[in-house]
């Protein structure tokens, strides 16, 4: 079955130790996917409140589909300009 | 126009490329790595990364909603990442207008909505260690407990 | 730096003079002609004039007004005279501040003050004729009698 | 006795047909002055009402005193920017 990825950024990536999670799931939810996440690398968990997600390049909230083979991207709070 | 780069941005290039007979207004915002100064640290240098191409999709979008809202017919957003040094310019940004009013309104709105939905992080590299603005995670001592 | 030139003025120069570690927005306003149309008439090119010193002296208290009003480091206002052709800069204002609030405010009360204060004044010149902006005194025969 | 420049700007200029007149006067007003003008340059009067002036390159009400020497500009509405 195709892998869910997971890429992480400034912050998340910073405690996560990783720019980048491979996981392997049915189709799922935002929600489901992030507890997944969260048991591999519970050094993310106390961000959980700041964080945003995007799903194959767009915001995307906690019900949100997440199927195999899909992108999903952890958050934090943006700080550009 | 719309870019994410990883070179300097030459903002006069862009401002000359903005001037058009049909507008008699060019804003341009830029904005550029300051030294905050806290105790004996300050700020070496900044980072920044993008999540692309999410980041360039979000630079389009908001250059789209501001041709929606105001008259203004020429609009360029470019975002650097990567090392910024001090008085470095890290975001550019460029609206050309028939009128003054929705030129300021439109590059002021283009900047706010970069600071709330364009995936661009900026880390600060200070002399006692480095921060992650917005996620207050990073090895300053000090700045990590607050 | 406040000054009125007769040469086309160099905006990046400008910009990129404003850039300090201290500020982190510089916040940019260039006025450039505008093509305005009319019937079958349209605009060719802008005709300035000043009195000077008196226009000089009056862009240097703008300066000195937003350096009193706003945590503003560094102001530049440069105003051309003569010709200017569609599309040139006529005006650019350039504003360096720690915060982008104030580096905007202070772009926008600039270009307001330099209409209200400033003895400079701008000659339409339309394919049929010319006409003083704000006197309406002119050789266009529909825009004299309004 | 010095004379006063007068010096006119934009539409007052065209309108005059000149930019620069000397008045001889004693110390007066501007609005005195103003009325030797619009003797000499009557085509000047329908603009009063739009005009500033400055005296010594400084803004100046119709009852400011001018004297011999001096400069006086007759400032039609500003058009810069």
């Amino acid at each position: 079955m195709e892998k869910i990825t997971v890429r992480l950024f400034g912050a998340a990536a910073d405690r996560a130790g990783t720019r980048e999670v491979e996981l392997a799931s049915e189709t799922t939810t935002l929600d489901e996917l992030w507890s997944k996440l969260a048991d591999r690398h519970p050094e993310l968990s106390p961000m959980r409140p700041t964080l945003a997600f995007a799903v194959n390049d767009e915001y995307a909230g906690g019900d949100a589909r997440v199927e195999p083979g899909d992108e999903v991207a952890v958050l934090p709070p943006v700080s550009g300009g | 126009m719309f870019a994410i780069v990883e070179e300097p941005i030459d903002v006069g290039a862009l401002v000359s490329g903005a001037y058009r007979p049909d507008c008699g207004a060019v804003a341009t915002f830029v904005g550029t790595t300051r030294v905050d100064e806290s105790g004996e640290a300050r700020v070496e240098h900044l980072e920044y990364e993008a999540y692309r191409p999410m980041a360039d999709k979000k630079l389009a979008e908001i250059g789209a909603g501001i041709r929606n809202r105001w008259d203004v017919r020429y609009v360029a957003i470019v975002h650097r990442v990567g090392r910024v040094d001090p008085g470095e310019p890290s975001v550019a940004i460029v609206v050309a207008a028939p009128r003054r009013g929705p030129a300021f309104e439109a590059s002021r709105h283009a900047i706010e909505r970069i600071k709330e939905i364009v995936p661009i992080w900026k880390r600060e590299v200070w002399s006692d260690g480095y921060i992650w603005v917005g996620s207050q995670v990073g090895t300053r001592g000090a700045i990590r407990t607050t």
